[in-house]
């Protein structure tokens, strides 16, 4: 085979490692690596002690194939020239923009359809589109409308513009809530058309703050192909430049509310969260004042210093209605306007300061591309949404209707007050409310009239009946003469009873005779009504106690100080007699509680249970992983876009038995006596984020493991159990369905769709074809990773979780494929070559970096197997343990996940593991003794325990006394630490590079230069948010590599006319739309583009070389949907049947480099390609 | 799954409770046993019907229900139906034929539907009838399997390409309306059997937890377009039909319940034994929707006759708005006696009247799932009930 | 009266009506010509029954509604029938039977009726159910005597001193039942044969004004003990009852009709002849309640897809309220054409919607009646035709 040569010999590192081929090499570096030997000597000595010398390693088949020509002298400048040559356009226009005044503001705006040109002369004209190289944009959008832009203004050095929609001008009745593309902003074709006003698309760059909302509003975003418009996003040129990470954003705004209100905020979050947070300690607030949260009047006034903008005009797009935005429309636009106006003064002082900050065009390119997102969808979104919502509709239902029932049962014990004895229900509000009418009015007490018409004659009386309309024709005088002395008829009689309806209560009473727990959980018989316990859910207090809940086999209970908790049977202290009464003078049925448990440990000896502890979470771990890992980080980071609810990190504490009285034998969160029951204790359930928590319910998406191990059981039997379960379905969806319905979905029309798609045989006259724009923020974070609430987190497709198929649901249209791979270990890799280049100077010369690039999990040398033996957890926790370590979680996270995974674990046997853990890892620290102390401790005549100047922490105590009253005699007050390392772990080097990286002067990213927010560099922050900073490294690196892709690809794709865009990015994977002809050669190009990239990152460190393993991904994935994996069915309760016989969608082709050059004759050249033979047919269904 | 001998028993509880109130009666005869229906079955059977009509039907798009003579002149033996069928369609008699299925009669509407539709797909045909199935002799179960039972079918054209996003719908539709009157919505499952080597057709069997085992109450089957390219061949009539622009001939999908069984189905399903103060105690727990008497009305007595005009006009009251009420006429057994029988019957409430009510007019309403007495004012009864009857 | 000929051209032009709008398709076969149901007519069919449960079930004291297994055990001959039927009371098809009439089988539940109502008189038995009349061959008249027929019957048993005043206001019921239908309600008369020889029993007829001549509709029978008196011979079960504190046998009061009559006589009644801008046209006016589809939507046209949205959107929704609604994909003809179209087939109400709709929501419901184009607005369509489809 072409690529597979043995022309040369395999190219080793003096560690074993495979190098890339030699022509490979030959082509990306100039000249072969040199390993001096005492660094070599240095390596294998490490290697040893970790015990990773000596072990097999295998080789791979060499790669050898004709990469394309780079630009310039070395990859560097070739990367620097491709990026230029991207953005050259967009940049000149934007720097145009930059440098130049707007016109004068229209003093009034025009009332009309369409686009509005206001010169700034007097002129105004209509207009197709505002016809300009460069715009500030922004679009206002009426909430009570839906997804319907209502209005916009732009402004270009040449003229403001106005827009305004047919639905402003004119009401329309709402019949669909998708907008179509006549509905939305034209910025480069007339209405109606799909060809750009000139003769070719053209380069035009559109700026705005947070852009990519304004985006999803633009018509021509919806093509698939042809414009070629960027955007420039001032939030995250800001977020960029001087960007806070969430934990300063509270900072931030604390100080802002004035220093008292801002205090005792801090406070509140700091004792919740329990941040370290050393008071006035924090290392000065300098930071305050070159930094800004992230909308726009604040980031306005940080870059301008200008006034603050007024922002009350954006109720009436929230809050009102169309006709409210009617009234006030020149006020709107206005308001509209000054927002263009404050966003072009910021991108003014913004653009060369990120130019500055960002000297790496690959950074400006390829957040340019990031801005392009799109995801296409076909009609399958709507039966998505559609069967997701019923599934869940119908579980919530079923659900329901068990809780119904249970509800409906426990009112049996009203009869002869047996609630008394329950466990659960004595405590509900069992009283009843009677139905009482008002006072008789004393003159109508005798005298009921009867007034009967011939209307209410009954055919139903019988024949025989008595004839009852006798008295009918009389006159009034004579009948109130005879109502005396007659005799009652029965009609009388019963009107007489139906008259008292007068005297009922105005207010209806809701269920009389029932108790008031049951009325509260049935609607009122008004409107649209449903008969029960209607309100019954998930989520109503009263629901754990029907299910009749156990932990660990002790009733729940619900204390309003505590929350939810348990009740341990056994306390003596408090019992009075037999059965007491608790403070209410409720009785408190203490016999029933210890049946309870007595009947649980009678069951538990039936059932006995084999099953390893362990393996119950596997599933867990696998499948939610990254989810949770993020989560994880980002709580400890302190760090996410502002959207996230902080949620708290972690707590080593737990409290115990306050030593009045417990039980022995059980341990537990508490117990808390001041739930004085008699005869019980009362234990909180245990939080996830710490023992000072309280549960707000069991039933919460974070029991649902504590379901699935039997900790948490439902005692009153199967329906009970059934109800956990479909909880427990339900919980994606109801959490993801008002994030996921809410997309903004165009659907094109025919004419609206490239033809390789309307021509295809695949394609459908009545089906849909649309995308979504996701409004992703560029460079959300920190770190300049990108942030979007749905997609960027969308989790992948699970069994038992309704909905959870979301990401499949993305489909490429007829014609066409998805091409995409994950960056495998992307921010291992990268936190490992920085060790490598930190430490010996080459590749997998440290532990970390041997186990990230030779490991394997055959032989147990990978990370995560080194990880779980080290220990004794399995692979899957420990790799939930490594990447919360690499993001900057410290022991305490360990402490706490390990409790997470077991909760019967004590906190010490956590604490210990964690300890283990950490030492082998991260190392421990080793503290440099200062010049003066060094001289000080000479002086005393001690020497260190090592001989050297690094001494251990707890050396540094005892020393301290000593040389600190020596130095104190001496020169007053000076540190005796002069600097900090790790040593001794598998990870110590990558550490102590990551800290020397952080703490450096001015912090920049190793590979593209991108130095760190303002908000976070020393010269402000001084020595705070060091963990901030540290994980900032990797993770802004890994925002390079993603960077250095897209600018790689789109070279590709314009260089050798590969017809195809990008689509999305999300974690460390990225996906391409391709048209399907194209495919592979997309596929080799993004092979190239990993290769390239991860080169550019050796060379930036210094090491002309790139291990084999990693050069290239070990799949693309060649597929027609989304999905983590090619051929995942993502089977769900609402897509049972999987994609293939559900969806009629095969399985894709994950193909890796040599199925890929063997496809491509290894070419990216169109006329090299070998001919297709038959097109991928999609399954026909139902056979 | 229970014991054999447990499943017998719970069966014969509940025949013994259908034949106590006017449910079910069996008469025995030469071979097989006949099931006729009391005032209580018949309304069950007509309350079911209704739903399935309401939800096959009426509420869906282009799904028109037919019906057919039972006696049909004989047709020409039908070779495409499943192995088992082949032979002998229906039981002829003399003449005459009684037909053991629905399909076969409901596809003779089709090329008249497809007409009036101007020959756009997709549309459906449904038909409730009796049709006298042939069956290998089971031991009783009931009414799982008698002689003469009621389909109630639907046969459904669509486009080929489409088939498997309305196969999928259908299962979730015809779940969900299993399960909304279930008092146990977990007792039914869906079975896929497409893999099973015996099925000719994808078919997905919407299962029960019966006594004797987990077995088939509804079967959805979507055919291919055999049916209709052999009815073709009779007819000399082209089946295709308008998928947007082009012409197909559609695929079948097929779905099939008996009104015996969703009957059986509920009655089990609604039974539950439960202990009221330390009495055993039987309750058929009905959906409202589906109770055949909504309430009872207990008649009064004592007061010189005045608590009885009471009830009188309550349950004629009750009656004229068309909320079936049970009222029996003399009450020979104490209230609570009564409210058991009625917990046995299904009835959903009762009305019960007391010296007060003379007074207030007030009336208490009893509920029989949770056995709480609402006090409702006479005035309020009707609006109350038909609000219960209407609602999901 | 009509002519012999015009009365077979009226019947003729009815069924060609009925069969090209689906309401009855006739099928030739050996003899006798079968009548199968399409949507339409199957829809008023299970309107006509349901008004006659309702009048005759769910508003009545104590009647029960049973039903029963077509193919019964074999009966001991029945001799006390009417003389014609003495012989022969069931067709006789292998060792199994078709019921000719519903009487007996309903009959077979006065026992265990009785019994749930502690034996107090009067109560009711009722059942609709088909069955196969032995017939004199006559002439075709349609759907008046087909093979097949689906009796509504009801039996009461009252009290003998009571008979004759139930006997007189059960006449006035259900005449009343038969005008409220009706277009023309003089069509209807009542007949007292109780003094023609041939007849045992005090029987009126309810009659109406075929084409043929004026022709039985409902039969009303006062039949003496003797049915009760036979199946406590055959029982040996006593028949007695309560009234008041006595015990006596009742007397049994009979109402027979049939689905295929009453379909009929409204089908006839509706249909009707007009000339409407110069064009000659029929129309069927059926009772709201009665007709088989209440509305008919229009589908949208032009403005790129956007009003076919829109009638889609209406359609789905009157559907979901359970509204039957006709929605035809394609139209193919103008409004105008679809319209008589819509007459034609009997639907009382047609929405329309132009391009104003999509701006203003408001749509064109037509009256077939009145044929005036009222302005509705889209979200008041349902509760309009909701308020229509439950008035009297």
């Amino acid at each position: 085979l072409l690529y597979c040569t043995s022309a040369f010999p395999t190219r080793m590192n003096p560690i074993d490692i495979q190098m890339l081929s030699k022509p490979l090499h030959d082509q990306i570096f100039q000249q072969e690596p040199t390993y001096p030997t005492e660094d070599v000597e240095r390596s294998v000595r490490h290697l040893k002690t970790h015990d990773l010398w000596g072990k097999e390693t295998s080789t791979l088949p060499e790669v050898d194939f004709k990469l394309p020509d780079l630009l310039g002298e070395n990859i560097d400048e070739h990367f620097k020239e491709i990026a230029r040559q991207q953005s050259k356009p967009y940049l000149d226009a934007a720097q145009v923009l930059a440098n130049s005044r707007l016109p004068t503001m229209p003093r009034e705006w025009r009332w009309s359809r369409g686009w509005t040109r206001y010169d700034g002369k007097g002129d105004v004209t209509a207009v197709d589109y505002p016809d300009e190289e460069a715009l500030v944009f922004d679009v206002e959008v009426c909430m009570s409308e839906g997804d319907f832009p209502t209005l916009a203004t732009a402004a270009s050095p040449n003229a403001w513009y106005s827009w305004v929609s047919d639905r402003l001008l004119e009401d329309h009745y709402s019949w669909s809530p998708r907008p179509t593309l006549d509905d939305l902003i034209t910025m480069e074709t007339a209405v109606g058309s799909i060809k750009p006003g000139g003769a070719d698309w053209r380069e035009k760059v559109v700026i705005g703050h947070n852009v990519s909302y304004d985006r999803s509003y633009i018509k021509e975003q919806y093509f698939m192909k042809g414009p070629k418009t960027r955007f420039l996003d001032t939030m995250s040129l800001h977020m960029a430049i001087s960007g806070l990470t969430s934990f300063q954003r509270i900072l931030w705004l604390a100080s802002r509310a004035g220093k008292k209100q801002g205090l005792k905020d801090v406070r509140e979050y700091t004792s919740k969260t329990r941040k370290q947070f050393k008071g006035q300690g924090i290392g000065g607030w300098d930071w305050l004042n070159v930094s800004s949260i992230n909308n726009l009047g604040d980031v306005h006034v940080l870059y301008t210093g200008g006034p603050k903008l007024k922002k009350t005009e954006r109720d009436v797009f929230v809050k009102g209605t169309l006709e409210d935005v009617r009234n006030q429309f020149q006020e709107l636009m206005t308001y509209c306007a000054k927002d263009v106006q404050a966003t072009h003064e910021i991108f003014s002082m913004q653009l060369p300061m990120f130019l500055e900050r960002f000297p790496h065009p690959v950074t400006l390119a390829g957040m340019l591309e990031m801005g392009q997102c799109y995801l296409p969808v076909n009609s399958n979104w709507e039966r998505y949404l559609r069967d997701a919502e019923e599934t869940f509709q119908d579980l919530q239902k079923e659900m329901k209707l068990s809780l119904m029932h249970l509800a409906n049962d426990a009112c049996h014990l009203m009869h002869d007050n047996r609630y008394q004895e329950d466990p659960w229900l004595w405590e509900l509000d069992w009283s009843t409310q009677e139905l009482t009418l008002k006072k008789e009015a004393a003159a109508k007490k005798k005298r009921v009239k009867v007034e009967k018409t011939d209307e209410t004659e009954n055919q139903n009386v019988e024949p025989d009946g008595k004839s009852t309309k006798k008295k009918k024709k009389k006159g009034k005088k004579e009948e109130a003469e005879e109502v005396e002395d007659q005799e009652e008829t029965e009609e009388d009689r019963v009107q007489r009873v139906l008259q008292t309806a007068d005297r009922l209560p105005k207010i209806k009473r809701h269920m009389p005779g029932y108790p008031t727990w049951y009325r509260d959980l049935c609607p009122k018989m008004t409107g649209v009504w449903s008969p029960g316990p209607n309100l019954i859910s998930a989520q109503a207090r009263v629901t754990p106690k029907l299910l009749r809940l156990r932990w660990d086999g002790f009733p729940l209970h619900y204390d309003a100080g505590q929350g939810w908790g348990y009740l341990v049977p056994g306390r003596t202290d408090n019992m009075g007699g037999a059965d007491g009464q608790d403070n209410a003078g409720r009785n408190f049925p203490t016999k029933a509680v210890f049946d309870v448990y007595k009947e649980y440990l009678k069951q538990k000896r039936d059932t006995k249970d084999k099953e390893p502890l362990d393996q119950r979470y596997s599933g867990w771990a696998n499948d939610d992983m990254w989810e949770h890992i993020l989560d994880l980080s980002q709580k400890s980071k302190g760090e996410g876009n502002g959207d996230v609810e902080e949620d708290p990190i972690y707590d080593s504490s737990v409290l115990y038995s306050n030593g009045e009285s417990a039980p022995e034998f059980h341990r537990g969160v508490g117990p808390y006596n001041d739930v004085d029951l008699p005869g019980v204790w009362f234990f909180r359930l245990p939080h996830k984020d710490g023992a000072k928590f309280k549960v707000g319910n069991p039933l919460a998406k974070d029991y649902l493991n504590k379901m699935e191990d039997g900790t948490l059981t439902a005692a009153a039997g199967g329906p009970a159990n059934r109800t956990l379960e479909v909880n427990k379905m339900v919980s994606f969806w109801r959490n993801a369905r008002d994030r996921v319905t809410s997309q903004m979905v165009v659907w094109l029309k025919k004419k609206e769709l490239p033809r390789i798609v309307s021509r295809n045989s695949d394609y459908e006259e009545e089906g849909l074809y649309g995308a979504i724009i996701p409004r992703v923020i560029t460079a959300g974070t920190v770190t300049r990773r990108a942030v979007e609430p749905t997609w960027l987190t969308a989790s992948n497709a699970r069994p038992d979780r309704v909905g959870s198929e979301l990401k499949a649901i993305i489909q490429a249209p007829p014609g066409y494929h998805f091409i995409g791979a994950d960056v495998d270990s992307q921010e291992l890799w990268i936190a490992a070559i920085l060790g490598d280049a930190n430490f010996a100077g080459f590749h997998g010369c440290t532990s970390f970096g041997w186990m990230t690039l030779q490991g394997k999990k055959s032989s147990g040398t990978d990370l995560h197997s080194k990880t779980a033996s080290t220990i004794g957890i399995s692979r899957d926790h420990a790799k939930v343990f490594n990447y919360g370590r690499i993001y900057g979680a410290g022991q305490p996270f360990a402490e706490r996940l390990l409790l997470q995974f077991n909760h019967r674990m004590t906190q010490e046997q956590a604490s210990e593991k964690a300890k283990q853990m950490y030492a082998a890892t991260k190392g421990v620290r080793e503290y440099k003794l200062s010049e003066a102390a060094q001289q000080a401790l000479a002086e005393l005549g001690g020497t260190t325990q090592s001989g050297t100047e690094w001494v251990s922490l707890a050396e540094v105590r005892s020393l301290s006394r000593a040389v600190r009253k020596k130095l104190f005699l001496g020169s007053g007050q000076l540190d005796i630490i002069a600097g900090r390392r790790w040593v001794g772990g598998t990870e110590s080097e990558m550490f102590n590079k990551l800290e020397s990286i952080a703490n450096s002067a001015e912090p920049r990213t190793p590979v593209l230069d991108c130095r760190i927010s303002r908000a976070l560099e020393p010269a402000y922050v001084k020595s705070e948010f060091v963990t901030s900073r540290v994980n900032w490294v990797v993770q802004s690196s890994a925002v390079d590599y993603l960077h250095l892709m897209l600018v790689c690809m789109r070279w590709l794709f314009n260089k050798y006319n590969i017809d195809g865009r990008f689509c999305i990015s999300i974690h460390d994977e990225v996906r391409y739309l391709v048209r399907s002809e194209d495919r592979h050669r997309a596929a080799l190009a993004l092979q190239i583009t990993n290769l390239l990239t991860r080169s550019m990152f050796a060379y930036r460190l210094g090491m002309d070389d790139l291990p084999q393993s990693v050069a290239f991904f070990s799949a693309v994935d060649v597929d027609t949907v989304m999905r983590k994996e090619v051929n995942m069915d993502c089977k769900t309760p609402s897509n049972p049947h999987g994609l293939t016989r559900g969806y009629g969608i095969p399985p894709g082709d994950a193909l890796d480099i040599y199925q890929i050059l063997e496809k491509t004759n290894s070419s990216l050249r169109k006329e090299d390609q070998p001919r297709e033979k038959k097109a991928n047919k999609r399954i026909s269904i139902g056979q | 799954m229970v014991s054999p001998k447990s499943a017998a028993s719970v069966l014969e509880g509940l025949a013994t409770l259908c034949k106590t109130h006017g449910y079910v009666y069996a008469v025995g005869t030469a071979g097989q046993t006949v099931y006729n229906y009391g005032a209580l079955g018949a309304e069950l059977r007509r309350n079911l019907q209704a739903e399935w009509w309401q939800s096959t039907v009426t509420t869906q798009d282009n799904v028109f229900g037919i019906e057919n003579a039972i006696q049909q002149s004989l047709p020409a033996p039908d070779v495409h139906r499943t192995p088992g069928e082949a032979v002998g369609e229906t039981m002829q008699t003399g003449h005459q034929s009684l037909p053991q299925h629905l399909q076969h009669g409901v596809l003779s509407h089709y090329h008249s539907s497809l007409q009036l539709l101007n020959n756009k797909l997709p549309f459906g045909l449904a038909e409730v009838g009796r049709c006298f199935p042939r069956r290998t002799a089971e031991e009783e179960r009931f009414l799982y399997s008698t002689r003469e039972m009621t389909a109630m079918s639907m046969l459904y054209f669509v486009p080929p390409k489409k088939s498997g996003a309305w196969f999928d719908l259908f299962q979730r539709q015809r779940m969900q309306w299993w399960r909304k009157f279930a008092s146990s919505p977990s007792s039914f499952t869906v079975v896929d059997t497409s893999d099973a080597e015996d099925m000719t057709y994808p078919t997905v069997n919407i299962q029960f937890a019966f006594p004797w085992g987990v077995d088939t109450v509804e079967r959805i089957t979507l055919r291919d377009d055999s049916d209709l390219l052999d009815l073709e061949k009779k007819t000399g009539l082209s089946c295709q039909g308008k998928d947007g622009r082009k012409l197909v001939v559609p695929h079948v999908l097929e779905m099939e319940t008996y009104l015996e069984w969703a009957s059986l189905v509920y009655l089990l399903d609604g039974l539950t034994q439960v202990t009221r103060t330390d009495v055993e105690q039987k309750i058929l727990r009905l959906h409202c929707r589906l109770a055949p008497y909504k309430v009872a009305v207990l008649p009064g007595r004592g007061t010189a006759s005045q608590l009885r005009e009471i009830t009188d006009y309550i349950a004629r009251d009750l009656r004229t708005a068309g909320i079936p009420c049970w009222y029996s006429a003399d009450p020979q057994h104490s209230n609570e006696q009564q409210y058991t029988w009625y917990d046995e019957m299904g009835v959903p409430f009762s009305v019960a009247v007391n010296e007060n009510t003379i007074k207030t007019g007030i009336t208490l309403v009893r509920n029989r799932d949770t056995t709480i007495k609402e006090q409702v004012h006479i005035s309020q009864l009707q609006h109350m009930l038909l609000r219960y009857m209407q609602a999901d």
